[in-house]
């Protein structure tokens, strides 16, 4: 009842997905001497990046009580983009990763267009953006995939800001700067209008509507930063993997909104944190890098998401009950 | 190596429906103002638009007119079976067909065959055609090119496998995209069983884990715990790069890998990928693990030129397009024609630049 | 224009499902023209009817689910899994074919009954039940074929018997089957009871609850006859195209939501018209099509159905609003 | 009395089928309590909706310090200094208390939102208003009344020269009441200009200056509260409408059998220990005040929430119910308060609406008879009176009056004995609610026995045989017809339990 146990309540899921994820490296850890080592430990890192930004865009969304899933094929779209610029039109990568982000904002306001303006339902909207940039990504970069700038070309600078290597030890930077997004979003979410306001559309968007805020512009731009994060995400993925190919990528934002969802965010608006969704989205890497690792085949990790994905639920619909 | 630039003319020996259909169908001039049809597995990754520019190049050269379409994914399998229907209907004088999956296509070559119209196989063959449909087949041979790799590698390893005893085993990593397309698995097998024949030859005992596919298919699978050579096999769960190179990740941690072969262009770049987080790749197996990957692209090409890859093996996608055209004006002009097998080629820092080498490293 | 949307018949129909059926003609001309007319061909429309067999009964399933005011996306691969288990069982452990199609239809209703049952009796929300058994689909096949590609056998085959419910020599018989089951679908959802409590606790579930119905019950038969047609569409899908492979199969979920919202099936529920998803699916099909004939890539395909269901929904969605 | 600070002429609005404001004028003069008078339905909410800006007015002129204005928001309207407690509250259950408070207009730091200093202000706003909540707590943990208390609170808080009250005490306890005078006088003091609608004819007595009635969307005149009194008032509001006669006395045999009895009902904090009888032909009234959980009551009852223990018997017999199901097969039918929400399926026809809980009476083998379902639909339609151009009509068309119908047709398709009609009259419009009274009290008439929760005294004196009042979740008294006065109930529906 008291003020105590409302942040308890939120803490309290934190603190239990952290528990799980020591759990699960504990697991791992007896299960498979190799995945006690550094470089698993960088791995998953590795891996949990572009999820992980994904996540921090989509929460907003989550939280207004719709959802986007045009990130994933979104990440691969703009990704493509910039890759086709830098190879075939010689632009330099600062140029190609300021259009990544240009163009995924563009996305996102066309989603926030849809969805607040236009009043499509969420899902659907998003759904369409996905196709849309299925298709825009393999157009935009000819159909071909692309490979960015290597880490050991001097225009791979810019994977150096996720990772990179001293005296032969790799120094995973990215955590660092994926942590500090967070904890800036997280920040932005609970102490801005910004954050403020997307709560409230996710709480009772006509009561917001009556207090007199413009709650098509913060409703908008709910879905801006969901674009804008799949386009850092972009970034993030070109600079962890190799080639991208067109016509991947669909699949991505499941990962992403799993990890909220299993991070305590709440897929009918209102609640969570990102925080939650960041330490979710770990759970859901560590499935995907670890389960490999203790000599199950690689598929047994989608059942293993599914069951973790509906349980996360099920402690929610329990406590509900409660 | 095969290298001729034209088929052989041995007698006729294959496909005579194809000739008898041929000699029905409306004369044309030699010359040829042909059109083909050409249907490639996607235009994803590279090696297919080094293929579109064989036949491109091909068409310059005899004059003829071709037109190259693909699904958006190699696997999306009713759409190319689409394609080639569409391709069917606009009865042209031939087809080229680098097939995604050798069964679906199966109904459309009948109705090719019924409708008179030659179709040529690249890339990948199809095995079940039905009788004189199929009139030639323009194919690497994924086993002799998996198992280049595995002769190419073992000279490295040679030392370091001779060292190993049943209580410290060395690994050999493979990872491969799937365990479904055909060539793939050729591939991934042709590896195995020649790594398995070179090591069993030197006297070691072999066993190979991982995925239950290659596992139950290769010359001989061992027992692990007597093994003192192991050869594991990983296949992601989605031919995704992440997930290759968390595959590649898993056996390039353990401590006994001495080395991993990555069986085409996503899962040689996944072990690259895995490669920047573990840095173990060397050229020395005192220093670390030999890798050697398959196909090219520019990410494999620049790490066997920083040393990061042994090498790897190049199809000749550009070569397979190139001679699919001339196989089709073949027929249309009445010749016979067969089967052309194209090599693998291993390619090094070394050999990169060579003249036969080099226009198969596309991009 | 105003009078012809008061017209008694175009009332019937719906205005927009007019329209709708307009743009298919349309579509199909321009496609026809396009082509050079081969597109009219028989064969060529026995090819396009291939993928609407599949991709129908895919939507018609969803569109149950979706007049609950739910959501399913794990169709595609659960489709997927149907086709790869029961092929598997087929062809590596002898079951005869007629048990390996029912035990294709099973699988269906299994995955059927586990989202109906997580959605109704536990209150999961759809979504999220979709996103986990569409995880679980592609994993429990890939580890049943142990990540095999299953290719079904050939019409020249003695098993291959089941081909004729796709097509019997020139006989479309998967077009009529494909229509019976969409009129059963329609009499189900508007002349019995399940399609009434369907559609009404769709629209509002509470009421309905307190009105002494079991919602629970019939929320979950949705489901389960979404995962039924699912099954049936694994069967048309290996009929036409003989091979599946594992991990995959999301590529159908857009397609079959697409064609059912497209005919004005509403996502909030409530609202379910089953000719609606006929046409949505031709549609959809038709551009599918009509895209690779004209030897486009598939990436025109992806764009012009995202824009093409925008703007049905948004026609849907402003007509409803000037209506309140 | 003070000059005039607002004045509305000829407002005109009018919503698909209902004519909600047919030219209303008002006028508000600053530092004055000016009452808005007018049964459920009149257009009170509508006019003061029309004038924050939230509907567009159809005609009409709004003179506000001397300016002609039109709102387009409600955010122009406070910035104009017209500020509105609506009737329904507006809360954002996930924020907290002062975060609502100051929600559009959040105090900041740099770029980041002040959180502590509104607490603080929140906090200083509270000490004020002499109000005891904690400005930290999470909104949805408060109680209804609390809730209205922040609405009040949030009110005042605005610099405003004009606030509209739109029923604020329907949930408020007597002391919470009283608080509210306390603040309302205090406005007052500062030239304040304040709107005050409310049912509670003694609160008008009490605080208000001047009376404004309206009556079906209409103005009917405007009193000085001083020189009138109840009657006249009621007249004002009444007008032509003729209600059905006020019961005096209870039209039930005393030897009629209880069709229904509850014994220890607990359902949560909001039902405890609840017991009570049901006599064949009896329409039992339920009063209390909002929030004191007659309709936590009939929803445990009814099976629509869990509860924890207690016993029901119908027609002597004990019986389980655990779900709705339970409850219809017992011949119990109940009629949500909330009708949009929990009563009809406002996207599906009248007829669909009418056979919803008897579908399966209308089977032909496995098929919906649609003609018989159609045939019995328009019977409940004659003859319920029910305002629709034919059965096929979506109920989302039709006026709330017409709403209730179909709902009621619903239960009477299912042919249920006890009737349990939640707030049946709330928001329908005044000739409609006669009519659902002459059909209660027919239904009664042949042997239906109905429990009959209501907020409105009137509407309780009127229709009940025996009264139950309830508070904070116990039953508080039970007082029949022919001894139950207004105080009577009212005392037992705000005592304090020990
Ligand atoms: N948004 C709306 N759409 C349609 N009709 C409406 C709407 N809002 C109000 N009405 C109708 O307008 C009429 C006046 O409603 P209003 O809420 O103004 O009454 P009121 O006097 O405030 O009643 P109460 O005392 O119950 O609050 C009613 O018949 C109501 O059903
Ligand atoms: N457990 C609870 N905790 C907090 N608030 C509750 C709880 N249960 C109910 N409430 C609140 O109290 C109100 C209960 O009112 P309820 O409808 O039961 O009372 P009522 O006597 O029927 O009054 P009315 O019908 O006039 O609203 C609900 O609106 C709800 O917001
Ligand atoms: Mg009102
Ligand atoms: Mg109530």
């Amino acid at each position: 009842m008291s003020k105590k146990t409302n942040f308890g309540k939120i803490n309290g899921r934190e603190a239990m997905v952290v528990g799980i994820i020591i759990v699960m490296v504990a697991l791992f850890s007896i299960l498979s001497p190799t995945f006690r080592t550094y470089s698993t430990f960088v791995s998953v890192l590795d891996m949990s990046y572009y999820i992980a930004l994904m996540a921090i865009g989509v929460t907003f969304t989550l939280i207004t009580g719709g959802v986007d899933l045009s990130i994933g094929t979104g990440l691969i779209c703009y990704s493509l983009f910039g890759g086709y610029l830098i190879v075939h039109k010689d632009v330099p990568v600062v140029v190609a990763l300021i259009a990544c982000l240009v163009l995924s904002i563009l996305i996102g306001a066309l989603n926030g267009l849809l969805v607040a303006i236009m009043d499509l339902p969420p899902f659907l909207a998003t759904l369409c953006t996905c196709m849309i940039t299925r298709g825009l990504g393999s157009l935009l970069s000819g159909g071909f995939g692309v490979s960015w700038p290597s880490s050991l070309e001097p225009e791979g600078w810019f994977r150096k800001i996720f990772r990179f290597t001293v005296n032969g030890k790799v120094i995973p930077i990215g955590i660092v700067v994926v942590v500090v997004l967070v904890l800036l979003m997280n920040f932005i979410l609970k102490h801005t209008k910004i954050g403020r306001y997307t709560i409230a559309i996710g709480s009772n968007k006509e009561a917001t509507k009556l207090a007199g805020v413009n709650v098509k512009f913060y409703h908008v731009f709910a879905y801006v930063i969901s674009g804008f994060f799949a386009g850092l995400a972009a970034i993030a993925y070109s600079a962890t993997y190799v080639t991208i190919y067109p016509g991947s990528g669909a699949g991505f934002e499941l990962d992403a909104i799993g990890g909220a969802i299993v991070g305590g965010v709440s897929a009918s608006g209102g609640v969570g944190t990102i925080t939650g969704a960041f330490l979710g989205v770990l759970v859901i890497t560590l499935m995907k890098v670890g389960l490999p690792f203790i000599g199950l085949q690689a598929n047994w990790q989608q059942i293993f998401t599914g069951l973790v994905l509906i349980g996360a639920v099920l402690i929610d619909v329990v406590k509900k009950k409660k | 190596e095969t290298k001729e630039e034209t088929p052989a003319t041995t007698p006729d020996t294959k496909a005579p429906a194809a000739s008898t259909e041929e000699a029905a169908a409306p004369a044309e001039t030699a010359g040829g103002d042909y059109h083909f049809e050409v249907i490639v597995k996607s235009f994803q990754s590279t090696y297919w638009q080094a293929a579109v520019k064989g036949i491109e190049t091909a068409c310059g050269e005899l004059g003829v007119t071709a037109n190259a379409n693909g699904p958006a994914n190699e696997s999306d399998i009713a759409d190319q079976v689409q394609m080639l229907n569409d391709a069917i209907q606009k009865a042209p004088d031939g087809i080229g067909l680098a097939a995604c999956d050798t069964n679906s296509v199966l109904d459309s070559l009948t109705a090719a065959l019924n409708a008179g119209i030659p179709v040529v196989c690249f890339d990948t063959g199809v095995s079940d055609a039905p009788e004189g449909s199929v009139v030639a087949t323009v194919a690497t041979d994924n086993k002799a090119a998996g198992a280049c790799a595995a002769t190419n590698m073992y000279p490295v390893i040679k030392d370091v496998v001779a060292a190993a005893t049943a209580d410290k085993p060395v690994r050999i990593g493979e990872v491969n995209q799937d365990a479904t397309a055909l060539n793939i698995q050729e591939r991934g097998l042709g590896f195995i069983d020649e790594m398995i024949k070179l090591c069993t030859a030197d006297g070691k005992k072999v066993a190979v884990v991982g995925n239950e596919f290659y596992v139950n298919n290769c010359s001989d699978k061992g027992d692990e715990k007597t093994a003192e050579v192991i050869i594991e096999v990983g296949v992601p769960a989605q031919t995704t790069v992440d997930l290759a190179a968390t595959e590649a990740n898993k056996i390039m941690s353990k401590a006994d890998t001495i080395a991993i072969f990555g069986s085409n262009q996503t899962t040689a770049e996944g072990v690259i990928t895995a490669n920047e987080t573990l840095n173990k790749l060397a050229t020395d197996p005192a220093e670390g693990i030999i890798g050697a990957g398959f196909d090219a692209g520019t990410p494999q090409k620049a790490a066997i030129n920083n040393g990061k890859l042994i090498g790897s093996v190049t199809q000749s996608p550009l070569m397979m397009g190139y001679k699919t055209i001339y196989t089709l004006v073949d027929v249309c002009n009445g010749k016979t024609v067969e089967d052309i097998p194209m090599d693998g080629y291993w390619y090094n820092a070394d050999n990169m630049e060579d003249e036969d080498i080099a226009p198969n490293l596309y991009d | 224009m105003e009078k012809i949307k008061q017209n008694a018949f175009v009332k019937k129909v719906g205005f927009n499902r007019i329209i709708l059926v307009l743009v298919m003609l349309v579509m199909y001309l321009s496609f026809g023209l396009l082509t050079g007319g081969k597109f009219f061909g028989m064969s060529r429309i026995m090819d396009t009817m291939n993928y609407v067999y599949f991709l129908g009964f895919l939507s018609l399933g969803v569109t149950f689910v979706i007049a609950t005011g739910g959501i399913d996306f794990s169709i595609g691969p659960v489709m997927f899994c149907c086709a790869l288990v029961s092929g598997y069982s087929f062809l590596t452990h002898g079951i005869p074919m007629a048990a390996a199609l029912i035990l294709s239809v099973v699988i269906g209703l299994l995955f059927g009954i586990f989202n109906g049952y997580l959605v109704a009796y536990w209150k999961i929300p759809p979504f999220i039940v979709s996103m986990a058994s569409m995880n679980i689909a592609k994993g429990i096949a890939a580890v049943f074929t142990k990540t095999q590609s299953v290719s079904w056998p050939q019409s020249s085959d003695a098993n291959g018997w089941y081909r004729n419910f796709v097509k019997a020599g020139n006989v479309p018989t998967g077009l009529i089957i494909f229509l019976t089951a969409a009129i059963i679908c329609g009499v189900v959802l508007n002349k019995t009871k399940a399609g009434r409590y369907i559609l009404c606790l769709g629209s509002n579930k509470e009421a309905v609850r307190l009105s002494g119905v079991d919602v629970k019950k019939w929320e979950m038969l949705a489901y389960v006859i979404c995962g039924i047609l699912v099954g049936i569409a694994a069967i048309f899908y290996v009929g036409a195209y003989t091979t599946v492979q594992p991990g995959y199969g999301d590529q159908y979920n857009n397609e079959a939501i697409a064609g059912c919202v497209m005919g004005g099936t509403s996502m909030a529920g409530g609202l379910a018209s089953i000719g609606g998803t006929v046409i949505g699916v031709l549609i959809i099909s038709l551009l599918q099509q009509g895209i690779l004939a004209l030897g486009f890539s598939k990436d025109y395909q992806f764009i012009i159905t995202g824009i093409i269901v925008i703007a049905a929904v948004y026609a849907d969605v402003s007509a409803r609003r000037r209506k309140n | 009395m003070g000059d005039i600070i607002l004045t509305m002429k000829g407002i005109d609005k009018s919503f698909p089928g209902v004519h909600a404001l047919d030219h209303v004028d008002l006028e508000v003069r600053k530092g004055e309590v000016l009452a808005l008078m007018g049964e459920n339905g009149a257009g009170k909410s509508t006019l003061m909706k029309v004038l924050t800006g939230i509907y567009k007015k159809d005609s009409g002129t709004i003179t506000y310090e001397g300016k002609e204005v039109e709102f387009k928001n409600t955010r122009e309207a406070q910035d104009a200094g017209i500020v509105i407690v609506h009737q329904e509250l507006n809360m954002l259950g996930h924020l907290t208390v002062a975060q609502n408070l100051f929600i559009g207009r959040e105090f900041k730091k740099g770029i980041t939102i002040d959180d502590k200093k509104m607490n603080e202000e929140a906090k200083k706003l509270f000490d004020r208003l002499n109000v005891d909540i904690d400005p930290k707590e999470k909104m949805s943990n408060l109680t209804v009344g609390k809730q209205q208390m922040c609405e009040i609170a949030k009110a005042v808080s605005f610099d405003a020269k004009v606030i509209i009250f739109d029923e604020p005490s329907a949930a408020l306890t007597e002391a919470e009441i009283e608080e509210m005078f306390k603040i309302i006088r205090d406005l007052k003091k500062k030239d304040i200009a304040m709107v005050y609608i409310s049912h509670r004819m003694d609160e008008i007595k009490v605080i208000t200056d001047r009376v404004t009635v309206m009556r079906d969307g209409t103005y009917v005149g405007t009193l000085i509260t001083n020189e009138c009194t109840k009657e006249d008032i009621i007249n004002m509001m009444v007008g032509r409408v003729i209600y059905e006669d006020p019961k005096t006395e209870s039209a039930v045999p005393e030897d009629a059998p209880v069709v229904l009895k509850v014994e220890h009902l607990n359902a949560g904090k909001m039902v405890q220990d609840v017991s009570f009888e049901l006599h064949k032909g009896e329409i039992l009234g339920f009063s209390g005040l909002m929030g004191a959980g007659r309709t936590e009551t009939a929803r445990a009852l009814f099976g629509a929430d869990p509860k924890e223990s207690g016993d029901i018997y119908v027609n002597g017999e004990k019986v389980t119910i655990n779900c709705p199901q339970d409850a219809v097969k017992c011949g119990i039918g109940y009629l949500s308060e909330d009708r949009k929400r929990y009563g009809v399926a406002v996207q599906k026809t009248v007829a669909e609406n009418t056979t919803m809980a008897t579908v399966h009476q209308f089977m032909r083998g496995i098929f919906i008879n649609r003609k018989k379902e159609a045939a019995v639909a328009q019977e409940y339609v004659d003859a319920l009176a029910t305002k629709t151009p034919s059965v096929d009509q979506l109920v989302v068309n039709l006026s709330g009056g017409n709403q209730q119908k179909v709902v009621i047709a619903k239960w009477l398709t299912r042919d249920s004995d006890i009737l349990i009609f939640d707030e049946p009259t709330r928001g329908i419009d005044v000739g409609a609610k006669n009519e659902i009274y002459k059909l209660m009290n027919k239904l009664a008439a042949e042997g239906k026995s109905i429990i009959m929760i209501s907020s409105e005294m009137t509407e309780i004196l009127r229709m009940s045989d025996r009264i139950v009042v309830m508070c904070e979740g116990k039953k508080t008294g039970e007082i029949g017809i022919a001894e139950a006065t207004q105080e009577k109930i009212m005392n037992l529906a705000t005592r304090e339990i020990d």
